[in-house]
């Protein structure tokens, strides 16, 4: 019930920043500075306004945006003259692959390291993962990455600085995103399993005879999921919305290089159809956010 | 930190090295790999004055009727053997015989009309019709099935150096939206397009000319110059385009050539104080642009006119105005005391990124100008924003601004450049200058001395009367070529790669 | 009973000590005890005297690093539980020593079905020939939980405290351990449901020979489960033997003083009836009734549950209602009506002959400065960043008519005095009190407005016996001195005959009992009432025994 | 500092300068906190005092010492090295602490007030006001910041406070989401009906019961978050979107020294430190507050007893 009644004000929040981007993206100036050359004459301006309907009051272009789209017409690239869509939905499932696979990492990671630190608040491992999500939160990801390739591609030579193929060419792009993600994570899953831990139902699993290793990653751990889960969704939304800088320096062709393209160009379908596809997404994995609440707490289940 | 980072690093190596995770990078001998800063927004042959585009396509996948050496500017022969005027309006050329399109369709006069008719469609932009041949309008008829006459709408002196940038495409290419999958003459065809990953060309066996060394290439793209560099440091790719002067770093691989751009700063010549010639001459006096150079690239040259050697017009004898902040300072004052506002605030209108090191040079020159009394201030803006500031109508016509530009001109004849950039008419021009606006008009409907008389003319009072422009740099342009292959970029590299001039090395 | 000589466990000379503020603080100190095979040991103490902490000693989950054994043995037959390395140790826990705890819901872990909690007992010490599945669902039923073949499914938070802690014991008894721990396991259950635990435990003693160490501070429950007793206090032990023995004659003071409750508790002796029982009502309620919305906004039918059905009574000046319920009974929920934090379906109450549901504004703002709310839970009721003086002058901030602000701090100091504290503390935070005086603290807070009524919710019920007697004592002081109202709502009988004039009982949101303390006591008519008197009483042996020795 | 005795106004204060004093011997005995404590203070300095002084230091250019490395024999000014204009390194980190630790002070405050003064009143009122309050914030999460930095700097023009409000919106909703969980909770704890019963305002219970309480996990966000403003900045500067020169940030420091990375890491390395030794201090520091204002957290940190 509650799902239905989120998802229904979702698709709201979707549709007012639809609208959002559709008016407020008009603001930002006019493509024909872009498209045309530079020596191109105001009528060669007015024709180009013209032929991509932006001669039309706002109004106007919105509502024949909003018939096209009921008719599964999403508008056309200025730039690519193409389906705006397309390029969308080529560009996201490899936004997808490489947020999905970091963010798995990344938890996966942080549910380790941030159990054993909460196990020994103040003790080495505590200290040297407090001290990498620092690092992680605090260091330019451009640097990171350019610095990364020198080391392991250029210096050492043992990793492709770029480009999308096997395991190998997944590595650096996967460390350089997934750094902040598993510094927050981290620290997330250590403030959740120092309460845990010190939560009355590890003193009986303790009293049960179970070990330490299964007190913390059978029952302490799963207790802990729920803020987990909270921020690693955060975290997959703004993911969904393209890792701009790890797409466009290892070139792997993105949704966020994709609208951050766009919107340089003010390629204002790409713009539209790229923010439609990742809200779409955001919707979604909002609602599986939900779900895995009742998976992990049946209190939430019930309520 | 960095110690235990590579420690770590040499650890990682060790256990990747054993589980051979690292990438073949052996590439077969004939096939090469090239890296471009940017994937193309299509292959479309109507477009491929787009930069971007024509990287891809030009000379690869198809190829125009005629072409400039780009050693001697001189236009030679391509799809068209020879050419002559028939008067003022009116070419004759005659085409290359047993040309056919990979698709198989011969090249003739057919097709040579249809590639023009490409040129007008209304539905996709087509910078290059815009670009290069402004209002003129071309129509092409057929004389026989190897011979084409081309009449243009007004007298064209330099038709066949117009001409370069149309590439002759087949005519069975659909004439909806921007072709994906071009077909040409070229010793290469149109093989793949994984969008956002590659695109790969195979070798024609049918080609008319010389059987071109490389078998298959692909084209790849990055956008961080040090990757690219590193891709061919690596092995991973053959030919790094166009990479940034810094990780320009190793001799061995990397060339430094003229890329045909010219720098600028355009100046708002009509506003105050920036009306007043002294202060025009204060600022560019003011500059020790030598000094300056490593900025952008040690073997850049100093710039006193908008077009590079080689262009019909060019002035070899102009001479950049010398660094001399006293002198400066001087006409400062002199305009000063007779009421100039000298001290009004005066605004850069900059873009990051439009070269490298643009905003750094930017900065630089504020602080020499600030050592003359001048008060100048960046202002920096992305592409679509400055460059609403680039043409007329201008956004703050009454604001003193100078504005950062970089124009190439690579069609050998300065009136690509002169009439748009300073004839009071122009869309990009803030020059209202009768004299100048003459010798323009004359050079463009003469031939010959007289035109190369009248645009040096027009460059010598544009500089040395006029000083309408903070004439910056000839810039050059960094491509580390692998060791693999036996290349070297030209002047026409950052538009064109012709991959059938590249051998194997030894 | 235990006639094998030597012990089940022994513990011998054991310190523990503890980080605090104030440094390292030792809990326990030379704590030694045996227990024989089959028999049941309680270990009496209040909070705070070390009981739990042995305990957690025995079962070694004593809260690292803060908690640290100093010096001691634990011998579980030839075993020294303390030197062993943690794998061996753990693997005692669960097979011969079990434990249960005060409160299943926290102490269950939420996230897994009950089910798979009891199976992992049986998982974690696999032992041939038994199968945990069907293991599980024997001693569901053995323990007395309904349907145990669907409810093994169920979660924690879906059974009632008193199913919880069944759940809780068959998960101990798993693998039948020699010895059970039994940490306060009754304390958070309704009187009724405790006694129906404590019997269960009996049986299954009686069923598997099994030795309790049961851990209580209630004498009640003592005096049903022991054979010998221990007492603790400030973490020492003070007595040590049979517990009729203890009873009859008490060696340590503390002792004396911890039995000296009981006579209290039964005794018919209240604070004095205040003469003003004449005159007008101070408060009258009609017929309260209170419907809850359950089940999600929007879509879908409310269902509507009733919390409160007809509640009807009136308050006189100067008197003490007790209101007596088990959970779900709606008396809280009747105390959050009253001081306006909830709304209600319909009914009146009447105070000073206004409807105070009615009231807005400024008449509201002056019935909230003359009817003050004392709240159970001690460490939430205070903000636990603000300072006691603060605490304590926030009513007199609320209505800053009353007193000049300059006048604060001594009113503060003078209201801290009159529960019993130092002025010295204003300074100091929440947290550096026990919970007694936590207690006091609101209380003086209740004060600040010199208000004529006090509604305490279970004011006392998270608090030690001793510690009841003490601020139950010093409402009854406050009531002779200010001529001040209360109603006082418990789930515990006997806490209220000291205290209140006149009692209701409540159950399901309706009062199925209300008259005179004394009457009610001496003649409950309704069968809950009774079950409630009964349920709470103190054996008469143990009665008898305490009277004798003080007497 | 603050922070922590805004609580004893309207009421009684206790003897001043105690709590403060108390605060100040915690400090003492931290020694983590207490080196963040003095990094801050320096840094405070820089911002105030250095940059004046040394402002002529950071913008001379001197192509001579172009990408110098860190050296002794250069004086103090290239004690880090010089930047690609030749320009004092050190007198570049101090005077742009200025605009850095301005800039996002700014942002980071302003996202802070707004979002949590939204996150109160989505806690508070469950009704249509809490529901759209929250799917704003899921707009504004959707919205690429890319974007919305465009639209503001188009409308508004490229300015400082342009700036810190293009910054600010896009971190509104951390500090939403999170103030409104935590109000959640706490309003539900029985001295907050405690307060009400004695006729506290809606408006009252904010101030004394709740913030107190929020306070401290608000500024470990807002720490943590100081750094991703400044790194959001530098962003922003590489497209030209950011603060406008000569005026810099260490994160436009740190963007345009990454072209000369291969050849120069200091023009990079030392503004990125400056970045991560400001965040580190910040939430060391806010880590601490937070322990030295829950006392019911304090035992877990206790030293020994290992």
């Amino acid at each position: 019930m509650a799902i239905f009644r989120r998802s229904f004000l979702t698709l709201v929040s979707l549709l007012v920043l639809l609208i959002l981007v559709f008016f407020l993206s008009r603001l930002t100036g006019d493509p024909s500075y872009l498209f045309l050359p530079v020596n191109a004459t105001p009528e060669a301006r007015a024709a180009f306004a013209q032929a991509n309907g932006f001669d039309q009051p706002l109004v106007t272009q919105f509502i024949t945006y909003v018939q096209n789209m009921l008719t599964g017409d999403f508008g056309t690239s200025l730039r690519q003259q193409r389906p705006a869509i397309d390029i969308a939905l080529e560009a996201f499932p490899i936004t997808l692959k490489l947020a999905g696979v970091t963010l798995a990492i990344a938890i996966a990671g942080a549910l380790v390291m941030g159990s054993l630190a909460a196990w020994k608040p103040r003790g080495l491992v505590d200290r040297t993962v407090g001290l990498t999500s620092l690092a992680g939160a605090s260091a330019p990801d451009f640097w990171v990455a350019i610095t990364l390739v020198l080391i392991f591609s250029v210096s050492l030579g043992i990793l492709p600085t770029s480009g999308m193929g096997g395991i190998a060419y997944w590595i650096l792009p996967v460390i350089v995103l997934g750094l902040r993600p598993f510094g927050l994570l981290v620290q997330v899953v250590r403030g959740a399993m120092i309460a845990a831990l010190s939560s009355p139902y590890v003193k009986t699993a303790r009293a049960k005879g179970a070990s330490e290793t299964r007190v913390i990653f059978v029952h302490a751990l799963r207790n802990s999921m729920l803020p987990v889960i909270t921020v690693a969704g955060d975290i997959a939304a703004s993911l969904m919305n393209g890792a701009v800088i790890v797409e466009t320096i290892f070139g792997w062709p993105g949704i966020g290089g994709v609208m951050i393209n766009a919107i340089l160009q003010r390629d204002f379908a790409v713009i539209q159809a790229t923010i439609l596809v990742t809200a779409i997404a955001i919707l979604i994995l909002n609602i599986v956010v939900d779900l895995l609440y009742g998976v992990l707490d049946p209190r939430v289940r019930a309520a | 930190m960095m110690q235990l980072n590579l420690r770590g690093a040499t650890a990682i190596g060790l256990v990747l090295g054993a589980l051979s995770l690292a990438p073949a990078f052996a590439q077969d001998a004939a096939k090469i790999t090239i890296v471009l800063p940017e994937e193309p927004p299509s292959l479309e042959p109507c477009d491929a004055k787009h930069s971007s585009i024509g990287r891809v396509v030009i000379r690869n996948i198809t190829e125009p009727l005629t072409m400039l050496d780009p050693q001697s500017g001189e236009v030679v022969p391509m799809l068209a053997t020879e050419w002559q005027q028939v008067d003022a309006d009116t070419w004759r050329f005659k085409l290359r015989q047993g040309v056919t399109f990979s698709d198989g369709t011969p090249f003739d006069a057919k097709a040579v009309i249809a590639a023009f008719k490409r040129l007008d469609r209304t539905d996709v932009v087509c910078n290059t019709k815009q670009q290069t041949m402004g209002g003129v309008d071309l129509t092409v008829t057929e004389i026989d099935p190897h011979e084409v006459e081309i009449t243009s709408s007004k007298p064209s002196p330099i038709l066949p150096t117009m001409i370069t940038v149309v590439q002759m495409s087949a005519p069975s290419m659909d004439m909806n939206g921007a072709s994906r999958q071009p077909v040409g003459t070229g010793p290469y065809k149109f093989q793949s397009w994984q969008p956002g990953q590659q695109i790969t060309l195979a070798r024609r066996d049918d080609y008319w000319g010389d059987a071109p060394v490389i078998t298959d290439a692909s084209f790849v793209w990055r956008s961080e110059s040090a990757v690219r560099a590193a891709m061919v440091a690596q092995g991973e790719a053959d030919v790094a385009l166009i990479i940034a002067e810094t990780d320009a770093t190793d001799p061995k691989m990397d060339y430094a050539y003229p890329n045909g751009e010219t720098t600028r700063l355009r100046i708002a010549t009509n506003v105050p104080p920036l009306n007043d010639v002294r202060v025009r001459k204060a600022l560019n006096m003011a500059l020790d642009l030598d000094a300056l150079k490593p900025i952008v690239g040690d073997e850049v040259t100093r710039a006193e006119q908008l077009v590079p050697q080689n262009t019909d017009g060019f002035d070899a004898g102009l001479k950049p105005y010398p660094y001399d902040p006293a002198g400066a300072r001087a006409l400062l004052d002199e305009a000063r005391a007779e009421g100039v506002p000298v001290d009004t605030q005066i605004d850069i209108i900059g873009r990051d990124g439009i070269y490298v090191g643009a905003a750094e040079m930017l900065q630089a020159m504020q602080a020499m100008w600030a050592e003359v009394g001048l008060n100048v201030n960046i202002r920096m803006f992305d592409t679509g924003n400055w460059l609403r500031y680039q043409n007329r109508p201008f956004p703050e016509p009454d604001a003193p601004l100078l504005g950062q530009d970089q124009h190439d001109n690579l069609l050998g004849d300065a009136s690509f450049t002169l009439f748009n950039k300073y004839h009071s008419n122009g869309v990009n021009s803030m020059l209202w200058d009768d004299q100048v606006d003459q010798l323009i008009i004359k050079g463009e409907n003469a031939t010959g001395a007289e035109r190369t008389q009248a645009f040096q003319q027009a460059f010598r009072r544009i500089h040395d009367d006029l000083a309408a422009d903070i004439f910056m740099y000839h810039m050059v342009g960094y491509t580390r070529v692998g060791p693999r292959i036996d290349w070297k970029p030209t002047i026409a590299t950052n538009s064109e790669i012709a991959i059938s001039e590249m051998k194997l090395a030894k | 009973m235990a006639s094998d000589p030597t012990p089940l466990l022994r513990v011998e000379g054991l310190r523990v000590s503890f980080t605090s503020d104030d440094g390292r603080v030792t809990a326990v100190e030379d704590v030694g005890f045996d227990i024989m095979r089959g028999e049941t040991l309680v270990i009496l103490g209040e909070s705070g005297s070390g009981k739990s902490v042995s305990a957690s000693v025995i079962m070694d989950i004593l809260d690292r690093p803060a908690g640290r054994v100093e010096a001691g043995r634990v011998r579980l037959g030839d075993t020294d539980l303390l030197a062993l390395p943690r794998a061996k140790r753990r693997a005692i826990n669960g097979a011969r020593l079990a434990m249960i705890f005060q409160d299943p819901l926290s102490y269950l872990n939420p996230a897994y079905s009950i089910g798979w909690q009891i199976a992992e007992t049986l998982r974690i010490h696999a032992t041939p020939g038994i199968n945990p599945k069907a293991r599980t669902v024997e001693l569901l039923t053995r323990v007395g939980i309904p349907d145990p073949e669907q409810r093994q499914h169920w979660f924690p938070h879906q059974f009632s405290g008193g199913q919880r802690q069944r759940v809780m014991i068959a998960m101990a008894l798993a693998l039948s351990p020699e010895l059970l721990i039994a940490d306060e396991p009754t304390t958070a259950l309704d009187v009724t449901v405790q006694r129906q635990i404590l019997d269960l435990l009996k049986e299954l003693q009686a069923e598997t020979g099994m030795s309790i160490l049961m851990i209580t501070h209630d004498l009640s429950v003592a005096a049903r489960m022991a054979d010998r007793a221990i007492v603790m206090r400030r973490g020492r032990v003070v007595e040590t033997g049979r517990l009729d023995r203890i009873a009859a004659s008490p060696s340590h003071p503390y002792t004396r003083e911890l039995l000296s409750a009981i006579p209290r508790l039964e005794s018919d002796k209240r604070g004095g009836k205040s003469p003003t029982t004449d005159g007008p009502p101070l408060l009258e309620v009609r017929d309260l009734c209170k419907d809850y919305h359950v089940a999600g906004r929007g879509f879908g039918s409310a269902r509507a549950m009733r919390a409160l059905n007809g509640v009807g009574f009136t308050l006189m000046p100067g008197t003490v209602l007790g209101v007596v319920g088990e959970s779900g009974s709606g008396k809280s929920t009747l105390a959050r009506v009253l001081m306006r934090l909830e709304s209600v379906t319909s009914g009146q109450a009447l105070y000073g002959g206004q409807d105070i549901l009615k009231l807005q504004g400024s008449a509201l703002n002056r019935f909230r400065r003359e009817v003050q709310m004392v709240f159970q839970d001690p460490f939430g009721s205070l903000n636990p960043t603000m300072e006691i003086e603060r605490i304590i002058c926030e009513p007199l901030a609320l209505h800053p008519d009353i007193l000049p602000r300059r006048q604060w701090r001594d009113r503060a100091a003078e209201l801290l005095e009159m529960v019993g504290l130092e002025p010295a503390h204003l300074s100091r935070l929440p947290h550096q009190f026990s919970g007694g005086q936590r207690q006091r603290i609101a209380i003086a807070r209740a004060l600040a407005l010199n208000p004529r009524l006090i509604i305490c919710d279970e004011a006392v019920s998270a608090l030690d016996v001793s510690i009841q007697a003490q601020v139950i004592e010093l409402l009854a002081d406050l009531r002779r001195k200010l001529g001040l109202s209360f109603i006082f709502i418990t789930h515990d009988l006997p806490v209220v005959r000291s205290f209140a004039d006149d009692i209701l009982v409540m159950k399901g949101g309706a009062v199925v009992e209300a008259g005179d303390t004394d009457t009610l006591f001496a003649n409950p008519s309704h069968p809950y009432t009774r079950d409630l008197l009964s349920a709470s009483a103190i054996p008469e042996w143990m009665s008898q025994a305490v009277r004798a020795s003080i007497a | 500092m603050s922070q922590i005795d805004h609580s004893s106004t309207p009421l009684a204060r206790p003897a001043k300068g105690r709590g403060t004093m108390r605060i100040l011997r915690a400090l003492v005995q931290d020694r983590a906190a207490m080196i963040a404590a003095c990094f801050l203070v320096l840094l405070i300095l820089s911002a105030t005092l250095g940059a004046s002084l040394l402002a002529s230091h950071a913008s001379g250019v001197n192509m001579a010492m172009r990408n110098a490395p860190p050296q002794l024999s250069g004086g103090w000014a290239y004690l880090l090295g010089g930047d690609n204009l030749g320009r004092s390194l050190l007198a570049r980190l101090v005077v742009g602490s200025r605009t850095t630790l301005g800039i996002a002070a700014s942002a980071v405050i302003c996202s802070m007030v707004i979002g949590a003064t939204l996150g109160l009143i989505a806690g508070l009122r469950s009704g249509i006001v809490g529901d759209v309050i929250m799917r704003v914030t899921d707009v504004i999460m959707s919205f690429p910041a890319l974007l919305t930095a465009l639209i503001v700097l188009y409308l508004l023009g490229p300015s400082v406070a342009n700036l810190v409000l293009v910054l600010a919106i896009t971190r509104i909703p951390v500090y939403l989401r999170t103030v409104r969980a935590e109000v959640l909770e706490i309003r539900r704890r029985p001295f907050v009906n405690a307060a009400r019963s004695m006729g506290a305002s809606e408006f009252w219970v904010v101030r004394h019961h709740l913030l107190p309480l929020i306070l401290p996990t608000l500024l470990t966000i807002a720490s943590v978050d100081f750094a991703a403003v400044i790194i959001a900045e530098s962003g922003l500067s590489f497209l030209g979107l950011g603060i406008q020169p000569p005026t810099f940030t260490w994160g436009a420091m740190v963007a345009t020294g990454r072209a000369y990375l291969t050849q120069a890491w200091w023009v990079t390395f030392f503004p990125g430190l400056a970045i991560m030794l400001t965040t580190l201090s910040l939430t060391l520091l806010s880590n601490w507050l937070r322990l030295v204002t829950d006392p019911n957290q304090r035992w877990r940190f206790a030293k020994g007893g290992k």
